[in-house]
């Protein structure tokens, strides 16, 4: 998909950011909780599609695989578990919505500031070259120059397994 | 305990090495007495005090003997305990350097040796007497204890090594004859009493403490075994008047102690005491620590030849005084209290002629028959039941022996007839003072004759004639008991053979006293004394004898006629000269003087001060600073309230507002935390565009 | 040009997929039949050969209810949902050295992707038909899904270290130069996916999202009609995408049984083994005609007829593909592609009939016990052989028997650790979830 | 090539759209989806660098994020779970019991 001509990588990238940005906006605003999941999961897919688009395939079926199908997944199955009708009749935002709203837009106008300050990275290296598809090559990173970051991130998931379970357990079970 | 000793020789004896205990054992009695004596039995108040005098006695004599035993050019023994008052080195008018030190040491030369058998012998004696004396009186136990202070105080006045502890021992006997005179203290008369002996004591004390200052200043040291070497040093001359005034202040001090005038007054009235009392302080040892003091200091005095002539004068003037006075007297005490005066007068008179060994002679011999005349005085106010006037007195001979023998043997003793101690002692003195000059000898001579007309006008009115006792009192007349008796009897002993001591070469004795004191002297007086009349001297001292020995005869003979054959001729006297016997018989009105000149004048100054302490410094000083501070302390109170506690007030306001607003932060919900956090951020990507704005432009 | 043929693919799939699916419904139902001693459907058509297309134009017109309470627009898009991710699936699928709309580098990777996310049609359906029934059967179809994808993908990572690659394609390749089907290196690795694909497919014994006796449908409960074949084409459609990724990685995929046997008939370019699918195709043309005669309506005996001229047909091209080197590849791969798979789906609805519907706690526990600690240990040892094979230079079949051995080993001990704790809970007393 | 300031942007949006969401949403599984918005947001800036460097570091550490997201999630939702069990609540605002 890197070598597609440059009026379709626009074409890809605006669409799957649009995707992305609008489905974000409703999971925020959605009164139900799990229409805000599909929302967040067509967030995501939307961003898979944006990895597509910058030729990491492999980092894309990681969101797809492990987001969307695991991550989401669980969330799905703990709105039905936890699963109440009065919350989705209840107020949806606290009291705090005005001022954080417009606390995080500032923060976001700031944010896109620093990408305009001169001297600053993105413009010096403005024209990102061709990756080709490079599976082998995360491969590689993944389990050479980053042998122990992965082995640790592997132990902390082991924790937050044997956590999670722990705290799901029944007390006295 | 036996330290650095100035002396050349290494180790004391035991006795020397220990005499600073000679002054321990009463202050312990004393302890004992007035700490626990309440509790105890008469029996163990006597046994502890009497044990305690009678143990220091022992050492003393110990002392004594190893002191005699030494050369003649080693008898002095000092002991230095510890420093007292650290040393100050300063420069003298002299130029020299001054090292004043005053240590708390025991310094026993023969002068200090003779003093302590004195005071412990005579105390010793004395403190068995009161043991029978005091038997039904109350407060036992506090008497005693005064006692044993008193004898604490006057070892540790005759034993100091230096001034200052000489000062000590000196206000230590005058309060103790302060308290033993106001002993009786519901009488007020003998409170009184105590106050006038304390306040005009304190007249002689504050001219002996200048004289301190002044040696301290002017010789730079205060040590005994100094003061002469620092004479010589400091190249004063003979006269200088600083020395001159050292000397009289000194003198000053030795007035106020030992009655002489113009501070002799509170003497007669201290007979207010108990007769032990009387007899041991106020005529046997405290009343001679002037004469011992100027003795001490004799250096300066030979220095100083105006202020012996002062002393001289002065006791001259003080012996026929209060011999005038006793004339007439009827209180047995207060005869007894006038003829101390006045021997105290004849030993200072001793000492301004230079004769000081003969004024210590006379201290000691006088020491001896009149405590014994005190002490029989005593016992015959104990067999009157109480009754001092002469007066009511009389035929008391026959029932009262034992008295009336050693009081006879007494008063010949003061009377100086041959060989009793009196004889030696007073004419050695009158020797000397004939060869210093006749006005004083004259004077000396009548008063001699004077002393005894009025001593054997005592004895007359006491035991001889028809009784003259009241009624009541007639029938339980009776002989003291024998531990008032015994110490009679021993007095009496000494009052005859204790002046042997002193036989002089003229009547082919060796007069070992004299030489025993002579290293003590020092002799720039010799200077003085032209060889001729020293020649001459020995030829007119056998004379001076007999005139004496005829006056004395014949005023005892006055006084028998006056008073035993033709008893209404004093009353004819009186009645013919009236004033002069008035005056004579009011003591000359020195008191009344006094009151008039001194006390009233002291207490008007004393109420016109009173009122301007009321007017000024109570009215203005104290109630004005009183209101001043109450209207401040209001004005600070209103301060307090409003200022410095609504500060606080306000502070606590504060922040509780303050954690008003910050309780609004503290909600507990993750999602407003996490808003502060964004807030910070913000505000921290804002600062940084800020600063990037101005690096930039 | 390019971008025609896989478009193309992609029709035909689209296309023939629904039939390929009426007709496995119509094969499961006999093969059903054959084994509980019935005959099955006969009426619509001969031997029922019509009834998928009846089946098919009856759902079309039936009813679809939208219960009131529903979630309507999720209830609505969860089962395009499960048919869209299982036709996506088939982008990936090599029906043949070409038959294969787009060979990505991570085509396996792809279509696990795409078959995880197969399960939120499932979910949401359930969850927006607002009824316990539909919720509950979601929710264990969720649980189960999560649960089995971990053994599946674990189990293909095994076939992956034999491959090297994630390419469908290169997959197949590497079991052509290694000369045996990778089931014979790794047949834990395929036994497991077997097991966990049947639960992926919510297949029985594994069917408890839709447990007739326990959930009335399961997720399926509010569905109905059109929207409720969709479901079941998408569960068709998933156990043909299981299959074809079995029979991919472990069966060989569109190579030809003995492919390393290369014997021609004398003076022809033509392998004999190659005759076999005609041999098939003639074999079957020539049984419908035969039995065409034999059919008691006219209309039957007329459709006998048409399906005997299609297998005639079709052994035609097998035959003639012979000729055509540039076609042959592709369309025998095809055939022994299919008929692989057909195999697989067979042991499906053999185990459909034999075994009794598993409890869910015994699923759980057969997932997270025993398939998953077993997939690990046959990842570990077929990476061990694939050292000893390949660095230390041990024969293949040493290595792999000796790993194979430890496997099993591990798998015996697995299985007496469970009965242990079964006896245990059974010994205490009953609690906690 | 597209810049790479556009992705940035893009993942900017979606960082405050999840800020927002963290922010202001009661329920707490809404929170936790926010929080994986901004996570994915930080993945597609990793991923443009990467690309923009020619390099596969930023993918890594995307899967590490995405590890560490996987952990979040599992740990979150079990809190989640068991809060649901002892309060029969899942509001942001009726849990604050970190006041006291």
């Amino acid at each position: 998909m890197g070598t597609a001509p440059i009026a379709l990588q626009y074409g890809f990238f605006y669409f799957f950011a649009g995707l992305a940005i609008l489905c974000a906006i409703l999971m925020v605003c959605g009164r139900n909780v799990v229409h805000s999941a599909i929302f967040l999961i067509g967030s995501l897919l939307a961003t898979a599609g944006i990895y597509l688009q910058l030729t990491a395939e492999f980092l894309f079926i990681v969101q797809v695989i492990l987001y969307v199908g695991g991550i989401m997944v669980l969330f799905v199955f703990v709105i039905m578990l936890v699963n109440l009708d009065v919350a989705s009749r209840q107020r949806q935002f606290n009291k705090q919505v005005w001022l954080a709203v417009l606390l995080t837009i500032v923060l976001g106008g700031e944010l896109g500031l620093m990408t305009h300050v001169d001297g600053s990275i993105f413009n010096s290296v403005n024209a990102p070259q061709a990756l080709p598809a490079n599976t082998n090559e995360v491969a590689t990173a993944l389990f050479q120059t980053y042998m122990l970051p992965f082995e640790i991130a592997s132990i902390m998931l082991l924790v937050a397994m044997v956590g999670a379970v722990l705290m799901a357990k029944r007390r006295g079970a | 305990m036996v330290n650095s000793l100035p002396t050349a020789q290494g180790l004391l004896p035991f006795f020397l090495a220990y005499i600073w205990l000679i002054p321990m054992f009463p202050l312990a009695g004393a302890f004992l007495m007035l700490l626990f004596g309440r509790v105890v039995r008469k029996a163990v108040v006597s046994a502890v005090c009497v044990g305690s005098v009678a143990i220091s006695f022992f050492f003393a004599c110990g002392a004594f003997l190893q002191l005699i035993a030494r050369p003649a050019d080693e008898r002095v023994a000092q002991v230095i305990l510890f420093e007292w008052v650290p040393a100050g080195v300063y420069h003298l008018q002299s130029g020299a350097l001054g090292r004043f030190v005053a240590d708390w040491g025991f310094l026993l030369d023969p002068l200090s040796a003779v003093m302590i058998l004195v005071v412990t012998g005579v105390g010793l004696l004395i403190h068995i007497y009161s043991t029978g004396y005091m038997a039904h009186e109350g407060g036992y136990y506090r008497f005693f204890g005064y006692l044993n202070l008193f004898m604490f105080s006057m070892l540790m006045l005759v034993l100091a090594n230096n001034l200052l502890l000489l000062f000590v021992g000196w206000e230590g006997v005058g309060t103790c004859s302060y308290l033993l005179i106001g002993f009786y203290f519901h009488r007020k008369s003998a409170s009184d009493a105590g106050k006038k002996a304390f306040i005009v004591n304190r007249i002689g004390d504050a001219g002996f403490l200048l004289g301190i200052f002044l040696t301290s200043a002017v010789l730079g040291t205060i040590r005994f075994t100094e003061i002469l070497p620092a004479l010589t040093v400091s190249n004063l001359p003979v006269g200088a008047p600083v020395l001159t005034a050292i000397a009289l202040l000194f003198f000053v001090g030795a007035t106020g102690k030992s009655a002489q005038i113009p501070l002799y007054v509170w003497l007669p009235d201290a007979m207010e005491g108990p007769t032990p009392v009387s007899a041991l302080i106020h005529a046997a040892t405290m009343v001679t620590a002037g004469v011992y003091m100027v003795t001490r200091t004799n250096a300066i005095f030979q220095h100083a030849p105006f202020a012996m002539e002062v002393v001289a004068g002065v006791g001259a003037a003080t012996a026929l005084f209060a011999a005038t006075i006793g004339v007439l007297q009827n209180d047995i005490k207060k005869v007894l209290a006038y003829s101390t005066v006045s021997q105290l007068g004849y030993m200072f008179l001793a000492c301004g002629v230079g004769a000081f060994s003969a004024g210590i002679f006379h201290l000691m011999t006088h020491a001896f028959f009149k405590g014994l005349l005190f002490l029989g005085a005593g016992s015959v106010i104990h067999a009157m039941s109480g009754e001092q006037d002469m007066r009511k007195m009389g035929g008391l001979a026959k029932k009262i022996p034992i008295t009336y023998w050693t009081m006879l043997i007494a008063t010949l003793a003061i009377a100086g007839i041959f060989p009793f101690a009196g004889f030696l002692s007073k004419d050695l003195i009158l020797g000397k003072v004939y060869e210093h000059g006749l006005l004083l000898w004259l004077v000396g001579y009548f008063t001699a004759g004077m002393t005894a007309f009025y001593m054997f006008r005592l004895i007359v009115l006491t035991f001889h004639g028809q009784s003259r006792v009241e009624h009541d009192v007639e029938h339980h007349i009776h002989e003291s008991p024998k531990s008032m008796t015994i110490p009679l009897i021993i007095l009496a002993g000494l009052s005859i053979f204790g002046g042997w001591v002193g036989w002089p070469e003229i009547l082919r004795g060796s007069n070992h006293f004299v030489h025993f004191l002579a290293p003590m002297i020092t002799s720039v007086q010799e200077a003085r004394v032209p060889a001729s009349e020293a020649a001459q001297a020995h030829l007119g001292e056998v004379e001076l004898m007999l005139l004496s020995e005829g006056l004395v005869f014949l005023g005892i003979l006055f006084a028998w006629f006056l008073y035993l054959k033709r008893v209404d001729l004093p009353e004819k006297i009186k009645a013919h000269t009236g004033g002069l016997y008035k005056l004579v018989y009011n003591k000359y009105y020195v008191d009344e003087i006094y009151d008039a000149m001194f006390v009233n004048r002291t207490k008007d100054l004393a109420t016109s001060l009173g009122s301007f302490d009321n007017a000024v410094i109570n009215g203005m000083g104290v109630d004005g600073a009183g209101w001043l501070t109450r209207y401040i302390s209001t004005l600070s109170m209103w301060w307090d309230t409003w200022i410095v506690d609504g500060s606080v007030r306000l502070a606590s306001r504060l922040i509780w507002l303050v954690s008003q607003v910050a309780r609004m932060f503290q909600t507990g919900l993750v999602q407003s935390y996490m808003l502060v956090i964004v807030i910070g951020v913000v505000g921290f990507l804002s600062y940084y565009f800020w600063v990037l704005r101005h690096l930039h432009s | 040009m390019p971008y025609l043929l896989p478009v193309f693919y992609g029709i035909v799939i689209v296309l023939v997929l629904p039939l390929l699916a009426g007709y496995i419904v119509l094969l499961e139902r006999k093969v059903m039949a054959d084994m509980q001693a019935r005959l099955g459907p006969m009426r619509v058509g001969p031997h029922g050969l019509l009834q998928p297309i009846a089946d098919a134009l009856k759902l079309l017109i039936k009813e679809g209810i939208i219960p009131a309470q529903a979630d309507r627009w999720i209830f609505l898009a969860a089962p395009l949902v499960s048919v869209t991710m299982a036709l996506l699936a088939y982008a990936a699928l090599p029906f043949g050295p070409v038959f294969q709309i787009a060979d990505l580098d991570i085509g396996l990777l792809f279509i696990l992707a795409i078959s995880s996310l197969g399960v939120y049609g499932i979910v949401l359906g359930g969850w927006a038909s607002n009824s316990h029934f539909s919720l509950l059967g979601a929710m264990r179809s969720a649980a189960q899904l999560v649960s089995y994808e971990t053994a599946a993908g674990l189990a293909l990572v095994s076939a992956l270290l034999l491959g090297g690659s994630l390419s469908m394609k290169s997959l197949v390749e590497a079991q052509d130069q290694a000369g045996a089907w990778f089931i014979f290196f790794a047949p834990c690795g395929f036994f497991i996916y077997l097991v966990a694909s049947i639960a992926e497919t919510n297949r029985a014994p594994f069917d408890l999202p839709e447990a007739e006796s326990e959930l009335v449908a399961g997720y399926m409960t509010e569905y109905s009609g059109f929207r409720w074949s969709l479901y079941f084409l998408a569960e068709y459609a998933n156990m043909i995408v299981v299959a074809g990724i079995a029979t991919t990685l472990f069966l060989g995929g569109w190579l030809r049984p003995l492919a390393s046997f290369h014997g021609h008939i004398l003076g022809t370019p033509i392998e004999i083994l190659d005759i076999f699918p005609v041999i098939v195709f003639l074999g079957i043309g020539g049984y419908c005609f035969w039995r065409a005669p034999r059919q008691p309506v006219q209309i039957q005996k007329l459709v006998m007829v048409l399906f005997g001229g299609l297998f005639l047909v079709l052994a035609m091209v097998m035959f003639g593909s012979l000729f055509v080197p540039a076609a042959m590849p592709g369309i025998h791969g095809a055939f022994w592609f299919i008929a692989k798979v057909l195999v697989y789906l067979y042991a499906f609805l053999w185990f459909r009939f034999t075994f009794p519907r598993y409890r869910f706690d015994q699923l759980m526990k057969l997932g997270w016990q025993f398939l998953i600690p077993l997939a690990l240990t046959n990842v570990l040892g077929v990476g061990v052989a694939q050292v000893l094979r390949q660095q230390l230079g041990w024969n293949a079949f040493a290595a792999f028997g000796l790993t194979l051995l430890a496997t099993m080993g591990v798998a015996a001990w697995l299985i007496t650790l469970g009965d242990r704790r079964d006896r245990l809970a059974a010994a205490a007393p009953a609690g906690g979830d | 090539m597209i810049p790479v300031t556009h992705y940035i942007f893009l993942s900017l949006a979606l960082l405050t759209i999840g800020v927002i969401g963290v922010l202001t949403r009661r329920n707490v599984i809404v929170i936790l989806m926010s929080i994986e918005l901004i996570l994915n947001a930080v993945n597609i800036n990793l991923v443009a660098f990467s690309r923009m460097f020619g390099q596969v570091h930023g993918q890594v550490f995307a899967i590490f994020i995405i590890t560490d997201a996987a952990a979040e999630a599992a740990v979150g939702l079990g809190i989640i779970i068991a809060l649901f069990r002892n309060r029969e609540t899942v509001l942001a605002d009726e849990m604050d019991i970190l006041k006291w």
